[in-house]
């Protein structure tokens, strides 16, 4: 694959397909080799954007506005590094998760590999048509995963999920029209210079749809009602996609485009979404505090924490800004990852989720354990995790802006992210109820809940690498 | 990488290595887990008298690691630095050896040491920090480090315990954060540098720096148990007595303790920290934690929580030697750092040795007791009047440069507190060594764990680390003046980084 | 006015009334029409606000037949959700062939 | 009370989304005549054909993506065996009957008419899903269960054609870069795999559904 750009969309959608035709429950290792190459495939993108700037493919070699552009500068190319290996682990987790006669097993790999697809196309996308038909590409992809876990709890929160997802995206849609009605373009590259602070009204409408819309896919408080059922009632390995990248994408999108062409818009409403975003923090940190089960309680923690990619629309005029978006999407994408295949790995073993049934499984499942408490570090922002140097560009950025308020949140949040974290990790240590059963599970599924954990505070050494890939801007 | 840059990383890598291991190893494997531990503690000191040497010498030891554009973490072992390192690194061998004899035969015992390390690797961190963002990463880590120790028993007072612990620590680190980043925002970096790094900024910002010190010493009060931030340690005390030890003498009191001499001394800088008047209520604070934790630990009768009350009172004259402006009370408030950590872990150590031998906890079952432990209960008189600053101890080589250092400071009412707390000292513990020497022994002990063979009162592996540390306590206390002693040591951090020529 | 804006009007209409539709219903099967009316208000200004001068534009009829396609998707995924969920809240009872 | 608040919501998003509309003055930028000028070396002479399956064709592919994954969710959710045909009346059994060959009449027009007028592979599936869904409706053609490999192959067959040919183009320098000279021709093929595989898909987006119905009761 000589473009990597390409290569990355073309790979899961191809595999995909082979594993659909290959028949239900086939195709693990079509995928494992797929998203390896993908793996490579990011690498090398990566590193050919950090040493030659942005990346580009016209299709169809006709270029914008008349053909359709992709591009990938720094931000592009580490969501991609980060989807595919992310993905790699979920992945290896996934093949040892699902039981032989396990119905959510039977389109699993065609689901992820079209989700995929999904995701990788949206990143490279410069064109806010095609942006649209990645978005229904992953919403739809990921609304069919959650549903084929078949129960009756699962179909109503995919169904809800799906309306949510499909307001997201008829908000976005219908923004596109008025956009391309102005300007007669939908390329990313085209309009950023036409669009100006003096636009005509419809833009800003369009661009406040546009953002609506996003922000309900992002499930950012109070549009947050979907996540919980859909993100704690899925198979494990499916919530561990939804949780760390599905949400993240429309997040990216919102990012791309406030950074990009709506930037001379973009302030009017800088302090709305870190509003919202506060109130998800201390909202999803309760919720969390109180659940009773361990799915649940993992997908309000997501409520939170994606409420700290908010809190830096008021501060993107410092660079720290969106270094500890970038940061905090990376940090909660691995340590999320990993604490839903640490929750399967409970499950499988103990039959149950809750809390409080963790007593008995936990000091027989010590690297499981470790998992959690890595992560649990990550989303606590504890150094020397991601999530600390995501919580301290937030702060630093905050305190640069004097808008002190934002680091008592990310301060406050942090602690409550603690309390729930602790929650869960101390029952380990209670003096565990005598003969609880714990069934044995693949040791394959706890490595990866610790690999993908490990890495979540491991990546805290190497923020300069990370900082660097994403200066490079379009 | 040349030595000086790998030095101080096989430092921090000869407990974590160990201790990551240890975590891996099945329950059962007794003899390389115990292999594994004592090799660490050997190599560390080793390694720690390679660096005493060279630090000795005038070399520099450091490494350096951006973590993100602007923030790196930052290492050096610097004569402060290695004061508290040699302090950890000594105990740290001594509280395993006890810690091996303790836990004999108890559960989970992978996990314990596998922690245990990670704690002194946490430690040996913040002793090395050279700034305090790395400060911050092991002041934390320290934290996540010790909460499975102190919950290690698993019973519901435990786990009590444990979660007031982790929310006072965690709550003291968010505040810490913020007056770090602050100060990163107004600085531009936090390196740990003589004179301090605040000084720099222009009087305009008075105002923001005050407030920062008032959030950094409050994040690193919590763990120093300064009043009224010291509620935790008392809760702390049903943790078994090694990860007392730990708390007390070795790791977490003393991190915050020596959180606060880096802050006044390298960040703020004496002068520059005397100028914004910020000194006089540090030491009002030290003293009212110094009275306050003497009274409170009057009443305990639970043995361990009077030693806790006694180590928020006998921490806190740390704090008081940093406040008192001037080479001398510096010199005091150092050397205590050292001598509070032997004192306090001898007696930990014995409390220790009281209740996992005959199953006594409180000060009223102790009655004759030194008939029956006889070794022990001379090890726990040593450290108690050491504590109470007894002549030939080296509680009062402290306390008589802490004395010193007030008189030269100009500020009498110091003596005063440091004299009414030798008082409560004796008056809490006086009566135990009474007690313990000169009351009839019960008929029978309320749990006889280890029963007594000829002259040996209980096991060797909890005899020993108390006899050597008490054995120091004298031996720091007579042999003040000698060049290697830790009074030598502070005098010469003193001499070298602190004290420009008055 | 030309029919181009007219339609573009409409479109506004009809995507709020969906729209409104979607927040405010709680049925399924009516849900489902609603986003369908918003693809559809979407799609006229889609069409419409480009040739709003009267002159036909093939770049956002070609957007429009992309949309109706992922539109017809998501509505053929609703129903089946839909469906699969009154059948396991109905259990044994037998369905209405008309649904 | 809330009905009320998103009535009066709606309203005002329309009178000033609409007020705004009308204000509007020319787009900065106008493709049609970018689309006119390059028609030709598009291989089709039907400007929304050419913008379909040429100069945004990368749309297109994505979007045969979207309904594979719609019909693949929906399989993923239905597990029951197919529903025995309820066979209607032998009149309306007999004009599914001879309507049937006429919508395949239908659809390979529209197949060979999008090249230069409205038309094109996804009006050719939709009627050609039509008729699928008309026989079933008579009871001529039984639901569908599980599919078999043939069905999965011509459930695929012309996206996986489309995206083969996609990235043999690359070899042309970009992704679906087609050679003048052949542009006409493999869009032409490209629409015939399409045509039979939406068909399916479509059909499949019904006929699968059909499982779920009461019908065993």
């Amino acid at each position: 694959m000589a473009d990597p750009l390409v290569g990355l969309v073309l790979l899961p959608l191809g595999w995909a397909t082979l594993a659909f035709v290959l028949g239900p429950g086939r195709g693990a290792w079509a995928a494992l080799a797929g998203i390896a190459a993908q793996a490579w495939l990011a690498w090398l993108l990566a590193a050919q954007v950090g040493a030659g700037g942005t990346a580009r493919h016209a299709v169809g070699g006709w270029g914008a506005p008349l053909g359709i552009d992709l591009a990938a500068d720094g931000l592009s190319a580490a969501l991609l590094l980060l989807t595919q290996w992310l993905a790699l682990g979920v992945a290896l987790y996934a093949r040892s998760y699902f039981a032989a006669g396990d119905p959510a097993r039977r389109y699993f790999w065609p689901l992820a590999g079209f989700l995929l697809a999904g995701l990788n196309a949206l990143f490279v996308a410069n064109d806010l048509f095609n942006l649209y038909v990645t978005l229904e590409l992953v919403g739809l992809a990921a609304v069919g995963l959650v549903a084929a876990a078949g129960g009756e709890r699962q179909i109503a929160a995919a169904l809800r999920y799906l309306f949510a997802a499909l307001a997201g995206s008829g908000l976005y849609l219908f923004g596109v029209a008025l956009v391309y009605g102005v300007y007669g373009t939908v390329s990313i590259a085209t309009l950023a210079p036409l669009i100006t602070p003096e636009a005509p009204r419809l833009v800003w409408i369009a661009g406040g749809l546009m953002a609506l819309g996003l922000v309900v896919k992002s499930a950012l408080f109070p549009f947050h009602f979907w996540l919980p059922p859909a993100h704690g009632g899925a198979p494990a390995p499916v919530s561990a996609l939804l949780s760390a990248l599905v949400v993240k994408a429309s997040f990216y999108l919102l990012l791309r485009l406030w950074l990009g062409p709506f930037a001379p818009l973009a302030p009017a409403a800088a302090w709305l979404p870190a509003l919202l975003g506060a109130a998800a923090i201390f909202w999803g940190s309760w919720r969390a505090i109180r659940a009773e089960r361990l799915k649940p309680l993992i997908a309000w923690s997501t409520v939170a924490q994606l409420g700290y990619l908010f809190l830096i629309f008021p501060l993107l005029a410092v660079p720290a800004a969106f270094g500890a978006g970038v940061m905090q999407v990376f940090a909660h994408a691995l340590a999320k990852a990993a604490l839903f295949a640490a929750a399967g790995v409970f499950i499988q073993a103990t039959g149950q989720d809750t809390v409080a049934g963790l007593a008995g499984a936990a000091a027989r499942l010590p690297v499981t354990l470790f998992a959690i408490g890595l992560a649990g570090m990550t989303l606590a922002g504890l150094p020397p995790s991601a999530g600390f140097l995501a919580k301290w560009q937030l702060i630093e950025a905050a305190l640069a802006l004097g808008h002190w308020p934002i680091a008592v949140v990310a301060l406050a949040g942090g602690l409550m992210a603690a309390v729930y974290v602790f929650r869960v990790l101390r029952q380990a240590f209670c003096l565990a109820p005598a003969g609880a059963p714990v069934a044995a599970v693949p040791r394959a599924l706890e490595w990866t809940a610790f690999a993908l954990a490990a890495a979540s505070v491991l990546l805290g050494f190497f923020g300069v690498d990370l900082m660097t890939l994403i200066e490079v801007r379009a | 990488m040349s030595m000086h840059a790998w030095l101080p990383l096989a430092v921090l890598a000869s407990s974590l290595v160990p201790g990551l291991v240890i975590f891996a190893l099945p329950e059962s494997w007794i003899g390389l887990r115990t292999a594994l531990n004592l090799l660490g503690a050997l190599v560390k000191l080793v390694l720690v008298g390679l660096l005493l040497a060279g630090v000795a010498a005038g070399e520099q030891y450091g490494f350096r690691h951006a973590v993100l554009p602007g923030l790196e973490l930052a290492f050096k072992a610097d004569a402060l630095g290695l004061l508290f390192i040699s302090l950890s690194a000594v105990l740290w061998l001594f509280t395993t050896l006890y810690a091996i004899g303790y836990l004999e035969g108890a559960p989970h015992r992978s996990r314990f040491f596998g922690f245990f390390s990670l704690c002194v690797t946490a430690t040996m961190g913040i002793a090395m920090a050279g700034n305090l963002f790395t400060f911050f990463v092991f002041y934390e880590l320290l934290t996540l480090a010790t909460f499975p120790l102190v919950v290690h028993r698993g019973t519901p007072a435990a786990m009590h315990g444990g979660t007031v612990y982790l929310a006072y620590t965690l709550a003291g680190g968010a505040v810490l954060l913020a007056g770090i980043v602050w100060l990163h925002h107004l600085v531009g970096h936090t390196e740990f540098a003589h004179g301090g790094i605040a000084a720099a900024l222009g009087p305009q910002y008075a105002g923001q720096l005050r407030i920062v010190f008032l959030l950094l010493i409050a994040g690193v009060g919590v763990k120093a148990a300064l009043v009224p931030l010291h509620g935790w340690l008392p809760r702390a005390m049903v943790a078994p007595a090694p990860v007392s030890a730990l708390l007390h003498a070795v790791a977490v009191v003393k991190a915050g303790a020596f959180g606060i001499v880096r802050i006044v001394y390298e960040v703020y800088g004496v002068e520059f920290a005397q100028s914004l008047g910020l000194l006089f209520p540090l030491a009002v604070a030290a003293a009212v934690t110094i009275v306050w934790g003497s009274l409170r630990a009057l009443f305990q009768d639970d043995l361990k929580k009077r030693l806790a009350f006694s180590t928020v009172s006998q921490v806190a004259y740390i704090a008081l030697g940093v406040a008192l402006f001037g080479p001398i009370g510096t010199i005091g408030g150092l050397v205590h750092l050292v001598h509070q950590g032997i004192m306090k872990i001898t007696l930990f150590f014995c409390a220790g040795n009281y209740a996992e031998t005959l199953g006594l906890h409180k000060v009223s079952e102790l009655s004759g007791v030194g008939r029956r432990m006889p070794a022990t209960t001379l090890a726990f008189s040593i450290a108690a009047l050491g504590m109470m600053g007894a002549p030939l101890t080296a509680g009062a080589v402290s306390k008589a440069w802490l004395i010193e250092g007030a008189r030269a400071a100009e500020m009498e009412w110091v003596i005063g507190v440091l004299w009414t707390s030798s008082l409560l000292n004796a008056a809490y513990f006086l009566p135990i060594l009474w007690r313990a020497w000169f009351r009839p022994p019960p008929a029978a002990w309320p749990d006889e764990h280890i029963p007594a063979r000829g002259r040996r009162e209980t096991a060797w592996l909890l005899l020993v680390p108390p006899l050597v540390t008490a054995a120091a306590v004298v031996v720091a206390g007579v042999f003040a003046a000698a060049d290697w002693s830790p009074l030598a040591w502070a005098k010469l951090i003193a001499a070298r980084e602190y004290v420009t020529p008055q | 006015m030309t029919s181009g804006l007219l339609f573009a009007l409409v479109g506004v209409a009809l995507f709020a009334l969906g729209l409104a539709g979607l927040v405010l219903i709680g049925d399924v099967l009516r849900r489902i029409l609603a986003f369908n009316l918003m693809g559809s208000g979407a799609f006229l200004v889609l069409v419409g606000l480009a040739q709003r001068n009267g002159v036909p534009d093939a770049v956002p009829q070609a957007m429009v037949l992309t949309g109706i396609v992922v539109a017809v998707a998501a509505t053929a995924l609703a129903l089946a959700l839909a469906r699969r969920l009154d059948a396991q809240r109905e259990g044994a009872l037998p369905e209405d062939e008309d649904g | 009370m809330k009905r009320l608040a998103v009535f009066c919501l709606a309203c005002a998003f329309v009178v000033l989304t609409g007020g705004a509309l009308i204000e509007l003055g020319p787009a900065a930028i106008d493709l049609r005549g970018q689309v006119a000028a390059q028609l030709a070396a598009s291989g089709v002479s039907h400007p929304v054909t050419a913008v379909l399956l040429n100069f945004r064709g990368y749309d297109t592919l994505l979007e045969v993506a979207v309904l594979l994954i719609a019909l693949l969710a929906i399989l993923a959710v239905t597990d029951k065996p197919p529903a025995a045909p309820v066979p209607a009346h032998p009149l309306l059994q007999a004009v599914a009957r001879g309507a049937t060959p006429a919508m395949i009449l239908v659809a390979v027009y529209l197949l060979w008419a999008g090249a230069h007028r409205p038309g094109g592979a996804f009006q050719a599936g939709a009627v050609l899903a039509a008729a699928a869904v008309l026989l079933h409706l008579v009871g001529l053609l039984p639901g569908w269960g599980a599919p078999g490999l043939r069905l999965r192959l011509g459930l695929t067959a012309g996206f996986a054609l489309f995206l083969a040919l996609a990235a043999a183009l690359l070899s042309q320098g970009a992704l679906l870069q087609y050679p003048p000279a052949a542009a006409g021709t493999l869009i032409l093929v490209i629409e015939a795999g399409l045509t039979v595989s939406l068909g399916l898909i479509l059909a499949g987006l019904f006929l699968f559904l059909s499982r779920d119905e009461g019908g065993e009761t």
